[in-house]
């Protein structure tokens, strides 16, 4: 149990601090991390300088080989790195600049990608400078991607592709995209699907951002008309689709357990707090609503169960950043921790966790709200709950094959 | 639904054929979308008035027919289901029942036949804070002359904004947190001192912050007794709790055809979801779950209108509240669950279904207040 | 919501009254109930006594014609017999005695029986003289009753049965025992299945009584060695027993409804003062522990909404005991507060309602924990918890077939 | 599982081995039906005593291998899979804490090696009632001469009918329900006044009623501090509960699969029931549940080998024993429902889980108690 750093890593934690210390603009100081990276002129060009300074050391995407715009550095390297600029205020904005990127498009290329593909793609990502999104879902296959109907046709050295795609995260901002497409109308279901990456920039495609319960979002249907992906940029065999994308949700399903927004983490350690604000103590400091307080203590059990074996994994992993079966139960238990405490928050603030709009309410009571709704999306996305319940029964405990395909 | 007798029959008949034929999702959808003030929408408080549901608890001497609170519940019910914005709750059956409980005759002949024909829209203004807690009340009465003087702030009054009259429970003795010494008042929302601002919640209804800043009523403005409102408040209140517990079995039952409606039609592995047994088997939970929900809200509704004691009334109140706001929480979380991403978007009325819920939770005590009420009421 | 009691209804509530004070044996009052009657001496002979009283009226089955025992009175009439019997403090013995005959056999008897059948078999059952036992599962068919594999070679003048029946419950003690046997081993699972009645006192019956978890149990497995039923014996038309099968499941749902046992009715309504003397109770009246008196809280509103979904239904029937759709609801509904009670009652004993036996623990403490081990099984048998949601899926909100065909 | 060190794996595996290969669930059942006095499964002490566990916790000077908390986990976890019954975790993981965090070096030296060879049997005599409440205890210890009589009854004492020794917390001050006050004791199980009663429960273990009726000691039966007890029976408590949750996770680990077998193998309809989805979505929740609770047992035992401070040992202690416990709850129950009628006979294993999992439950405080204790640890 006892982290035994090495000597080698504390000199590379010295070296990485104080070039953090060199280079992290003062003004971007416990700025809050947003997509859109700052709206502001002054902090814009800061985060500019950041990302590019940070590029410079190939450290947006730390374990990537340098070749391709990485610093060839360890997992355990790369948390260090995380770390000290976390230490400093503040946040490594790649990752979010480079929308599916660095967490999905960047390790697939890594993996299924021509030699080619890698370097014509991968710097733009590890920069920050090339946003990419995802054009998977359709709105008549949602958990079922086998279903898909847009349709790659064969032009000779390109691809035209035609249909909608929806739940498009950021296409309105993004520069390329990558889209599971029909390549063989014939074939079964899932075999004739290929995976091709494709500018934005071009007539054939539009895109129109969708509102949510929840307010604006990130979200776009986007619709292909004979736009255009070059027969190059196939990442992965023809009618291979299918695998590359298992894969690609891995890396989602991955980078989704961690249970970041509104779920546990730092903020649930005061959840207990915030009632008490709501809806009072008793004379010996117990919050007054026993009833609340009774399911309280079961979500900060089930918070801390959740942190706990976020820690475990990644101790039985030693350090590895595999894309472990661990990752469907981790989907699910970050998702209802999450759910549960975004319900708890509205519950505990009464009407005050109702509010919609308008200066009667603060900002992050508003905020609040906002999240709980947009949280309903968390078991939903990237393989529902009931998605992540077929694998683990499946994959995990080797049932037998249900009547379902996916 | 319970043992009808045909005259409910008709009227809920009457009242599910109005709702579905003039006052579809999309009526609300489009109030919302015009930020209408009071939230009232349009034709529709005039429709409920030509139909005689103003007067459903009214004495027939003020102009009313006397049906019942379980009749009530049958329209409650119906409105429910398409989210129809109205103050008829508000007005109709709580405004009503203080009226009627508290009132004295010639009280009640100077207001309820304006209930009746809607001209006079009552509103209960009781929560202080963002929590309900009736004995909380810290607003004050101070007698002067003949009458009083009120001073104090009341959050989130219903349909704040579109009432003429609030019931305002203030504080003549006692301190916060004490039952004695409340009384209730009968406030014009006019009266000078008086301001209200209108919120923004989610299901988009039309609630108001009322400030009360030395507002000086006349002793006539005083429903009941002086100091020792409390008892006939809980009783008013319980009434709006079995009345909203059939308004949100009304809001569930459609959210649950909603979701059933769903799993009939949409395909995904190609296969009707539906057929899914892990989904069935949900559903079949949420079913035996409506079951057990709605016979709480009957009974609560049946306790009053078979005159039950006061504590009987208050325990089926506190039961129905609770077990249905339970009820309604699964079904607007699986109703989204289950459509997935089309669910989420703003586009789908289920969303609203999902807001309203969490609205009609909090509204005379959530879940957790009411369990905690009726553990009181057993007495450990 | 009023019950309007008619003059002709108090008239014959009075007879009843006046009946039951003459005839009831005061030394049986506030005896309990059990399934083998009273077993000492002077109590079996009162029993007995009274017993014979009550067939005599035609009480043991009082809906069912004069003709076959019963005295053809309404439901309504019915529950007036019961409710003066126990206002007497007693409690009718026949459908007891009679096994599975009052409450299933008889009523599907009356409605798929011959004349010569009727006439045969529902006076036995009415004078609760002749008691009854099913012989339905096997030990390969549980939930799937169309797996079985008990056969009945057709000798003539009778069906030769062979095979091994499990859960028959009180098969050791029954004279008659109806059977779901295979008479056409080439049909499709469900249809080669018939409905025979037999004498259980034959060579080629043998019964042997299961253990439970709970200890000894009224269940036995039952091995049929060339049994004998008589043509005469089939009910219902042959390789037709799956419909006279699920009939009898319907009325065996029917009768379960009502959450007897260690579940809701009488017994919870003190569930907290039994709380409070376990756990104790906080300074202002209110039980100790926090946790616990929230789900107690939780558990008592189930079971008041369980009680009062009971009165619905009988409401809206309007006195008609039709066995309705409502039956698997209700079925899930009392399982669930039955079990949830037990549960309850075993945690605020802590140690003292794990006893198994001895000195050490009050009788009602050791009762206490079998029935909640016993209790177990109210969500297996009569179909099982997950059989009924099959049922409300399909045929109530009409959801399609799943893969199953139960 | 946590990372291990190469010994804690060969520990792990020989310990599972062992219970596998000598120690099948049919040597609980052999022992439950003779009825044994004390409930000690035969051979099974002496083989725990021969592979060193009675050891783990004890220091090398006194004959252990003082191997930490973790590993004595892995031992405990592995003898829970199948129910062997033995007083390894009362005498050498309670027991052998209580000596170590409050024995002088004298008392270590004089009891610690015979609970290494399994000589001494040590029992903590804790709870007076039906429920754990160590602040409620009311068995008094009076000074008299040198020494102290003890008076008082402990209940459902942990192997009490084995043990050679009871440690027991009595009040020399203070009264019960008050933390301070309380001293613990070093009682023989021999001595004069003390007398025990072997108890039947549904987990067929070897509990007693130990009645303490004057028992004269000397000074140098109390260990520790006199009167300031609390705070070291707390910790001795808290090493209990994390251990037991150890036991606990393999308890619950075998009863699922068990199940995850059955559901594999048993036809219903035409096919294997763990092709029916409601059944796969419980089981994946249940194996979800499992690695959550397992997290929380290696994070208590962790905390001790870590040298955390108290109030962290004491969070993540209950925390492990109210999850687990909520865990093994949840399988136990499953394993019956999902097996059907078999489940509920005696000659299947099912029912021992379910038995055994309640006693475990109630043992060290259940999840009511844990979760009321982690609120108020955090301070709400």
């Amino acid at each position: 149990m006892s982290t035994a750093t090495s000597a080698a890593g504390d000199a590379f934690r010295e070296s990485v601090r104080s070039w953090v210390e060199a280079n992290f603009p003062p003004e971007l100081k416990d700025q809050p991390a947003s997509m859109e990276g700052a709206g502001d002129g002054d902090l814009a060009q800061a985060l500019e300088r950041w990302r590019d300074a940070l590029a410079g050391q190939g450290w947006g995407a730390p374990t990537w080989p340098k070749a391709y715009g990485g610093a060839g550095l360890t997992p355990a390297e790369a948390r260090v790195i995380s770390q000290e600029i976390g230490r400093a205020g503040g946040y490594n904005p790649i990752p979010l600049m480079a929308g599916m990127g660095v967490t999905m498009v960047g390790p697939t290329l890594l993996e299924y990608g021509t030699d080619e593909q890698k370097e014509k793609h991968l710097p733009g990502i590890a920069s920050g400078k090339i946003r990419w999104c995802l054009g998977l879902s359709e709105p008549n296959a949602g958990s079922d991607l086998a279903g898909l109907a847009t349709k790659a046709e064969d032009k000779g050295d390109h691809f035209a592709l035609n249909g909608q795609k929806i739940w498009t995260s950021g296409a309105d901002i993004s520069q390329w995209c990558g889209a599971l497409v029909r390549t063989e109308p014939q074939a079964p279901k899932r075999d004739g699907l290929s995976f091709v990456l494709l500018p934005m920039d071009q007539p054939g495609v539009e895109t129109r951002p969708i509102k949510l319960i929840s307010g604006a979002s990130p979200f776009c249907e986007t619709y292909f008309n004979d736009a255009r992906a070059e027969k190059s940029d196939l990442l992965g065999p023809l009618n291979k689709g299918w695998s590359v994308v298992k894969r690609l949700l891995q890396h989602e399903r991955a980078s989704q357990t961690s249970a970041r927004g509104p779920g546990a983490g730092g903020k649930s350690e005061s959840l207990y707090a915030i009632a008490k604000r709501y809806a009072g103590e008793t004379a010996d400091g117990k919050l007054e609503d026993a009833d609340l307080r009774a399911r309280l203590t079961r979500h900060l059990m089930d918070a801390e169960a959740h942190r706990l074996t976020a820690e475990r994994i990644a101790a039985e992993a030693k350090g590895n950043v595999e894309v472990s079966a661990a990752a469907s139960i981790m989907k699910n238990s970050a998702t209802s921790v999450s759910q549960t405490r975004s319900e708890l928050m509205i519950e505990l603030m009464g009407y005050r966790g109702l509010g919609w709009e308008g200066e009667a309410f603060r900002q992050e009571e508003l905020d609040t709200v906002r999240e709980w709704l947009w949280g309903k999306a968390i078991s939903i996305y990237g393989g529902s709950a009931e998605v992540q319940n077929n694998i683990i029964s499946k994959n995990i405990l080797g049932l037998p094959e249900t009547t379902q395909k996916g | 639904m319970a043992a009808l007798t045909e005259e409910q029959t008709l009227i809920r008949d009457q009242a599910e054929a109005w709702v579905r034929d003039e006052f579809p999702v999309t009526k609300f959808r489009a109030m919302r979308d015009s930020k209408a003030a009071g939230a009232i929408m349009g034709d529709a408080w005039q429709g409920m008035v030509e139909m005689g549901w103003t007067g459903i608890l009214v004495p027939e001497a003020h102009g009313g027919s006397d049906l019942g609170y379980l009749t009530f519940g049958l329209v409650l019910e119906a409105l429910g289901k398409n989210l129809t914005a109205s103050p008829l709750l508000a007005s109709a059956l709580v405004g009503a029942s203080a009226l009627r409980l508290a009132g004295s005759e010639a009280q009640q002949a100077a207001v309820l036949p304006g209930v009746v024909d809607g001209s006079i829209i009552l509103s209960l203004a009781v929560d202080e804070g963002a929590r309900h807690n009736p004995a909380q009340t810290a607003c004050t009465a101070t007698a002067q002359g003949d009458g009083f003087v009120l001073k104090g702030e009341k959050r989130f009054v219903l349909e704040g904004m579109s009432a003429t009259h609030f019931i305002v429970p203030a504080r003549t003795a006692g301190a916060p947190g004490e039952e004695a010494g409340l009384t209730l008042f009968l406030v014009a929302a006019d009266a000078a001192g008086l301001s209200r601002t209108g919120l923004s919640l989610v299901d988009s209804r039309g609630y108001a912050d009322v400030t009360l800043d030395n507002v000086a009523v006349g002793a006539d403005a005083v429903l009941g007794e002086v100091d020792g409102a409390f008892p006939v408040l809980d009783a008013v209140l319980d009434r709006a709790r079995a009345g909203l517990s059939a308004e949100m079995m009304g809001t569930a039952g459609q959210a649950f055809t909603m979701l059933v409606d769903y799993l009939k039609t949409r395909e995904q592995f190609g296969r009707v979801i539906g057929s899914f047994q892990a989904l069935g088997h949900r559903a079949a939970q949420m079913f035996t779950d409506q079951q057990l929900a709605r016979s709480c809200a009957e009974a609560a509704l049946a306790s009053i209108d078979n005159d039950a004691p006061a504590s009987t009334v208050a325990e089926m109140a506190s039961l129905a509240k609770a077990r249905v706001g339970d009820h309604l929480h699964l079904v607007s979380r699986e109703l989204i669950q289950m459509h997935g991403g089309i669910g989420m978007t703003d586009e789908y009325d289920a969303g609203f279904y999902l807001k309203r819920a969490r609205a009609l939770e909090a509204t005379y005590g959530n879940q957790a207040f009411h369990r905690e009420r009726y553990a009181s009421l057993l007495g450990y």
